[in-house]
């Protein structure tokens, strides 16, 4: 189907899967229980997912294929907020002009850095992605927010004001970006005895947008090009002797994937209009990083288990604070409960850093291909389980 | 007008799709007919305190969270009701809000405009938060008032200092209690003049961004006002950790004043570099040096400690204060935590209290009516003396603290002092002054 | 021309704890061959355990004053650290007042142990794996340090002062009839620096252990041949480059006052400083680190940020970008290190 | 009629006068061999023939066209394959998709962005590699990866791959170095076979007499980076300089 084999066919499948269905998924609990607290399906974070998500799959279209490991990948998704946003304040607040602006202006940009860093390979590729990233940061933070040319009003981030021209916004249309005037806050909630799922415009309009994002990434990862990336990756100087010239190869990648972080940037800006400079930050390109490695480097699904990994984490995790975990242990005797709350203080609410760095350890020591590998594993286990003896029970071991 | 014009060829071009697009928002309405966002429907409400809590500012956001959970506990009639004794209006009963228990749920702003958002979002999304109170930057509280703004419930700022906040980018659904750099500059300067003389030249670091210019303008206008002279301002980068190369070129400029626009570890390490380069110990011009830091908090003092000796700055408010509302408050916070509080936790804490008693007065949890309370509020029995919630702009109107680093402290906790405490008249501007133009509150948003 | 010899002075002395964390990392890169996130915060660690001293020598035992009060009106309690009890007032004072020299001394052996206990339990299992495997897990880990030591320290920055002998400023222009005056701690800090890293590099070139070291680093596998055990060395060389960090995180911090995040502050900043002097050079790390300082310190005068705005936000960055693509491998990189 | 015509090439790094004053003819349709002491200039040529450096003097001419200037890939788009002394293959990949790299390179060029077409679909490039695969007796470890074989094995698909792009030159450096006698035969077997059935020119350097009077119908003897003689494998045999430049190097 779509030009795909079976085996990707299937993962298409699955995956359009989950995201249609993610509202029932990430909302197991019922609101009222304690552990709503782990509930995940409100709005925001579902498009947070869906749009770090696609920022990783594009990231690993360079970093998995062709092995570039770039460090300054956050510059172009922070480009692309800062036009999305640009596209409000002066056309309306549809949002896919924006998205468009967004793709094309950090494709351009991206298209500008990746021929000059790409001269360079190995680390010295990686940190002059980073100096151009960590540049674009500081101006955005400082420089380009003066006040005689105000390009994207510094550390307030970049919003939209009623005194902005809007030539195009219709007098009946929401004062939110929407598309035809569908709001991307609009909301369904629908309760199912103690249980709530929120239906959001916003996050279906990202689920859409990134089923084809996938979609192309699974095309791009089968395609001639795809494999002329590995080949990049797995030996350059075959690639030259063979014909191939690598830098249109390696650039046109990089653009893709620059572009992949433009549209992610302007759904972010789409779905809240708000472009902030920290969004350019070597923080915000490391996570991207970590985000990648952490689901499994050059795998299709791997990223955006990665991303969502991450997100989940530091939206859930760091609001769980004392008198919640009072309220979970309330049925222990009062002494246990306090010494039970006293032990789990520390990884979560302030503290989740700490777990979320443990975790990173913990996966990159056990599963060296990532959170996929740990599915395969997981799975296999399952298919093994009730046959003869467990066989790799061995290689769960820490890797030499 | 030709605005909708285009539009409405854009819609009729696309066609179908716009047809469809427009069709859906009746399908998708909210399940509840709610009059507002979050409308509370059980015994309960629940308040969304968005403060850092990792991050440089970790410190202040914990004691930002301490003072607001210490207002949940008097507003529910736990402890010893701490300023609900001493506050002017008499409308909370210590029976929750409006009868309902108050209930809290947390998020980390990170000091990051996007972080905080999302974890704003995530607290009225997920949580049914109808009110967002704390912060400790203006870049989030401009972003999280924005938001609120939006999603229709009410923003109560933490600690946000930059004009900006009340100024171009105030909105309706927001109110800020605390001070601005404005009012900074104006309570400084007659002290300034009065300790230092006026014929004084000062040089300016400043902290390179929205906050640090407004500040800086502030200052170098009240002081210049006065006779001051400016020798020169610097911005410096926001990531910078060492200011040597800043400071070393302040030895031989003339300037007698130092005045450093930064806040949290900017201020800590620049002021730590001013007096490792000797400059409280120079004379120039025939006057002794000083260094002024216009915005002080309890914890950058802790954080510079030695150094702040004689540095002159101002406060929203001190624990120090003899007032009935602070010693109320005080003692409370202390008895509960063992510390007395910084001036942005008095900040949240009355904030937190001044919502509350909004609801209470207009009988409903509705946003605009909110706003409509708290708009033109006069009030007392917080802490700082006589304050006005100005409509115009929703900036609370109140004295300024103008403190020293104390000489002598004789604990953890004094190691700042009130040197005088300006009149609100002073510091009082009319609401369309050029550094605060340019903004529009618009109308108050409920939401749904 | 005073204010060129500050800034030259201001240069130095920020690039001698860029070139102190540059060092520790490049010898990590040459020697084994790992990317170490974790470095800023061995530099972190550093200063904690100044901080760790101070607080140990500060610990104090507490007898009411009837006559004070503290802030809630309750009589005050007034604290006498243990050590000036023990050694009487003027001693003990004075082993205060020095607690970051003395902090030296001990963090030495914890910072040999750290990057002991890192190379052999952790970072040795990833030899073999790829680069990104090696940054993810450094950085897991240097989260991981830099929380334990916030939960323990809060997150506001603490001072260590520098003794009294060593605080102020003294006037180093004056036996050329100039008027220079620049802190004493920050010499004190760059001829520390300038002889630590003449100790490193003394140390790989005459010792037998460090030319082992140099052979290694340029061909492991030779070395490896010859039946010496060159992992051996390799952990101890890991010890080494962690000391570096920590030494320098001690001695900085009475230059600006430590924090938890204070590594991350310096590690990219670091990695960039490796990557200009070039992967696998001692000497360029060092020359890299004070270059960009001394570039650092001169960007920010007024004078270039009035000519170029916002020169001081980006000019390392600038210079990186500059040196990458004059010079393939950086001032002095060699070929083939971490070019795949 | 010469193929590959070098003419006057000279190259010096510092102080070392690599190559200097070097002629040389290669015949279409010969095995030309490039023989010689260690040191004496034999990889410094290669890579000038290939892209890799420039000569300061003199030209190379492939073909009528000269190569000086160009880039590694657009001298293989001319026509000149190499074979790398220790096999170069895109090892994480796996065999079949090798064998289809080259033959995509001779098909669509240096660059072309097929980003959205499927390699599954190109039906011409995987039958010829199969093809190839099956020429090169390997069709069974199509799927293996490639890194995962043995040297022999490697070398083999290495040879495969320059030859699927049908090269009018292939150039061998020290093809047999490191390997077992058995792998060397099978090598000279094998190369045998191509320049019999194939319409193409082989040029090597090799160090292993063996395989040079196995192979070669032409043979230049270079020394401290000058050709000595050009002759045929008969005449270089008893040649008294070959054997005293040799021979000096073992002293």
């Amino acid at each position: 189907m779509f030009g795909l084999d079976k085996k990707d066919t299937s993962l298409l499948i699955v995956v359009a899967l989950l995201t249609l269905l993610a509202p029932f998924i990430l909302n197991p609990f019922p609101t009222d229980s304690g552990l709503a607290q782990f509930n995940a399906g409100y709005p925001d974070l579902m498009q947070r997912f869906i749009i770090f998500g696609i920022f990783a799959v594009g990231f690993n279209i360079l970093f998995g294929l062709t092995g570039y490991l770039s460090f300054g990948h956050a510059a172009f998704l922070g480009v692309g907020s800062y036009s999305a946003v640009w596209m409000f304040k002066l056309l309306s607040y549809n949002i896919l002009p924006a998205i468009a602006l967004a793709v094309v202006v950090a494709g351009l940009f991206s298209l500008l850095i990746g021929y000059v860093s790409l001269r360079r390979s190995g680390i010295y590729f990686s940190i002059l992605t980073l100096a151009f990233a960590q540049m674009s940061f500081a101006l955005a933070y400082s420089v380009l927010s003066n006040p005689k040319f105000n390009l994207t009003n510094g550390e307030t981030g970049l919003q939209v004001y009623n005194d902005d021209p809007q030539i195009l916004q219709g007098a009946n249309a929401p004062d939110l970006p929407h598309l035809f005037g569908l709001s991307m806050r609009s909301t369904y909630t629908m309760e199912v005895g103690p249980w709530a799922f929120d239906f959001n415009a916003g996050y279906y309009v990202c689920a859409v947008i990134m089923m084809i994002a996938f979609y192309l990434a699974i095309r791009i990862f089968r395609s001639p090009f795809g494999m002329m990336l590995r080949a990049v990756k797995s030996n350059q100087q075959r690639m030259n002797y063979t014909g191939l010239n690598t830098r249109p190869y390696t650039l046109a990648a990089f653009v893709i994937s620059g572009m992949y972080a433009g549209l992610a940037g302007g759904l972010m800006a789409a779905m809240d209009p708000l472009a902030g400079a920290e969004r350019m930050q070597w923080t915000a390109s490391g996570e991207v990083v970590l985000m990648t490695i952490l689901g499994g480097t050059g795998t299709l699904i791997g990223p955006v288990l990665g991303a969502g990994f991450i997100k989940y984490f530091e939206n859930i995790f760091s609001k769980i604070n004392d008198s919640v975990l009072h309220g979970w242990f309330a049925f222990l005797p009062d002494g246990l409960e306090d010494a039970v709350v006293t032990i789990i203080h520390p990884f979560v609410g302030k503290g989740w850093h700490l777990t979320l760095g443990i975790l990173f350890m913990l996966v990159v020591i056990f599963l060296p291909g990532g959170l996929v590998e740990g599915g395969q594993r997981l799975a296999k286990w399952i298919r093994n389980r009730g046959k003869t003896e467990d066989k790799t029970s061995g290689k769960t071991e820490p890797a030499e | 007008m030709t605005k909708s014009d285009v539009t409405r060829r854009g819609v009729l071009k696309t066609g179908a799709v716009a047809g469809a697009g427009v069709a859906l928002p009746t399908i998708f309405t909210a399940s509840s007919a709610a009059a507002y966002t979050n409308e509370p429907t059980g015994g309960s409400v629940t308040l969304g305190f968005n403060v850092p809590q990792t991050g440089p500012y970790a410190e202040e956001g914990n004691d930002e969270l301490l003072a607001q959970q210490l207002a949940v506990e008097h507003l529910n009639g736990e402890g010893d009701g701490g300023c609900l004794n001493t506050f002017t209006s008499k409308a909370l009963k210590g029976n929750g809000i409006l009868g309902k228990k108050v209930e809290f749920v947390t998020g980390d702003t990170q000091t990051k405009s996007d972080a905080a958002r999302a974890s704003a979002k995530s607290m009225i999304e997920k949580d049914g938060a109808i009110m967002i109170n704390g912060g400790s930057s203006s870049g989030v509280a401009v972003a999280v008032q924005g938001l609120c703004q939006e999603a229709g419930v009410i923003f109560m700022a933490g600690l946000t200092h930059a004009n900006d906040t009340t100024g171009k980018d105030k909105k309706a659904n927001g109110f800020r209690h605390f001070f601005n750099a404005y009012m900074s500059g104006a309570a400084l300067a007659p002290v300034l003049a009065a300790e230092m003389g006026k014929e004084r030249r000062a040089y300016h670091l400043t902290a390179d961004y929205n906050w640090g210019w407004t500040q800086e303008e502030s200052i170098v206008a009240s002081t210049e006002a006065m006779g001051w002279e400016t020798v020169n301002t610097v911005k410096t980068p926001l990531a910078s950790t060492d200011f040597s190369s800043y400071i070393a070129p302040v030895l031989n400029s003339g300037a007698d004043v130092l005045v450093l626009n930064h806040y949290g570890g900017n201020m800590v390490n620049s002021l730590t570099n001013a007096i490792q380069f000797g400059l409280l110990d120079k004379v120039v011009n025939n006057k002794d040096f000083k260094i002024v830091v216009p915005l002080y908090s309890e914890l950058m003092a802790a954080g510079a400690g030695e150094n702040i000796k004689g540095v002159l700055g101002s406060m929203n408010w001190n624990w120090q204060l003899q007032d009935e509302g602070t010693k109320a408050f005080v003692k409370s916070f202390g008895e509960k935590y063992g510390k007395p509080p910084s001036n942005s936790a008095q900040t949240c804490y009355a904030q937190v209290l001044l919502y509350a008693d909004a609801c209470e007065r207009a009988g409903t949890f509705n946003p605009c009516g909110v706003v409509e309370a708290l708009e033109g509020f006069e009030f007392d029995g917080l802490g700082n003396g006589p304050t006005l919630y100005r409509a115009d702009d929703h900036q609370c109107f109140k004295d300024v603290l103008v403190v020293r680093g104390a000489l002598n402290p004789t604990n953890a906790y004094d190691t700042l002092e009130i040197v005088e405490k300006t009149p609100v008249e002073q510091v009082t501007y009319a609401p369309d002054h050029p550094m605060f133009a340019g903004g529009d509150l618009g109308k108050c948003n409920p939401g749904a | 021309m005073d204010s060129i010899l500050l800034q030259i002075l201001n240069g130095l002395d920020k690039g001698s704890a860029y070139a102190l964390i540059a060092l520790g990392l490049t010898l990590i890169f040459g020697t084994l061959g790992v990317v170490n996130f974790a470095h800023g915060a061995l530099f972190m660690i550093g200063a904690f355990c100044a901080v760790s001293l101070q607080r140990l020598l500060n610990l104090s035992f507490e007898t009411i004053d009837e006559t004070q009060k503290d802030f809630l009106g309750n009589p005050l309690k007034v604290k006498t650290p243990y050590v000036e009890a023990w050694f009487g007032p003027d001693v003990g004072a004075w082993i205060i007042d020095w607690a970051v020299p003395l902090a030296l001394l001990i963090a030495i052996p914890i910072m040999l142990a750290v990057g002991y206990i890192m190379e052999r339990g952790l970072i040795k299992h990833f030899y073999k794996r790829p680069h990104a495997d090696q940054i993810l897990v450094t950085f897991g880990l240097a989260i991981v340090l830099q929380e334990i030591v916030k939960y323990f320290f809060g997150a506001n920055p603490i001072q260590t002062p520098p003794p009294d002998a060593l605080n102020g400023v003294a006037n180093i222009g004056a036996a050329l009839g100039m008027d220079i005056v620049y802190p004493v701690w920050r010499i004190v800090y760059f001829c520390f620096a300038t002889l630590i890293i003449g100790g490193i590099f003394a140390f790989l070139q005459f010792t037998t252990f460090g030319m082992v070291v140099r052979a290694g680093m340029a061909d492991r596998e030779t070395v490896g041949l010859l039946g010496i055990n060159i992992d051996r060395r390799f952990t101890i060389m890991f010890g080494i480059a962690a000391a570096v960090a920590g030494l320098a995180g001690v001695m900085y911090g009475p230059i600006n006052p430590p924090n938890y995040h204070m590594g991350m502050d310096f590690l990219v900043l670091s990695f960039v400083v490796v990557v200009v002097g070039g992967m696998g050079s001692l000497p360029g790390a060092v020359l890299a680190g004070f270059l960009l300082g001394i570039l650092e310190s001169f960007a920010s005068t007024t004078w270039a940020t009035t000519t170029i705005p916002g020169i001081n936000q980006i000019i390392i960055y600038l210079v990186a970008i500059i040196v990458l693509l004059t010079r393939p491998r950086g001032l002095m990189g060699r070929k083939g290190v971490m070019e795949d | 009629m010469a193929i590959l015509e070098v003419k006057n090439v000279a190259k010096r790094f510092g102080g070392l006068q690599a190559l200097s004053d070097v002629n040389l003819s290669v015949k279409e349709n010969s095995v030309h061999a490039i023989i010689g002491p260690n040191g004496a200039g034999k990889s410094t040529l290669l890579n000038c023939l290939v892209g890799k450096l420039i000569p300061d003097t003199g030209s190379v001419m492939f073909d009528g066209q000269s190569v000086l200037g160009r880039a590694p890939f657009e001298i293989n788009q001319m026509g000149i394959s190499r074979v790398f002394q220790t096999p170069e293959i895109f090892g994480e990949l796996s065999v079949m998709e090798n064998m289809m790299i080259p033959i995509f390179a001779k098909r669509d060029g240096a660059f072309r962005m097929h980003a959205y077409e499927t390699v599954a679909n190109e039906k011409s490039v995987v039958e010829a590699a199969e093809n190839m695969l099956e020429e090169m007796n390997m069709a069974d470890k199509r799927h293996m990866n490639a890194a995962s074989m043995s040297r022999g094995d490697k070398r083999r698909l290495e040879i495969g791959m320059c030859l699927s792009q049908e090269p009018r030159l292939l150039l061998l450096d020290e093809p047999t170095a490191g390997m077992a006698r058995a792998d060397t035969n099978n090598t000279i077997d094998l190369l045998k076979q191509i320049s019999d059935e194939r319409d193409i020119t082989i040029a090597i350097i090799e160090h292993d007499m063996h395989v040079v009077f196995s192979l070669a119908n032409r043979i230049t003897v270079l020394a401290q980076g000058t050709p000595l003689v050009e002759d045929d494998p008969q005449n270089i045999r008893g040649n008294p300089k070959v054997r005293e430049a040799y021979l000096g190097e073992s002293a």
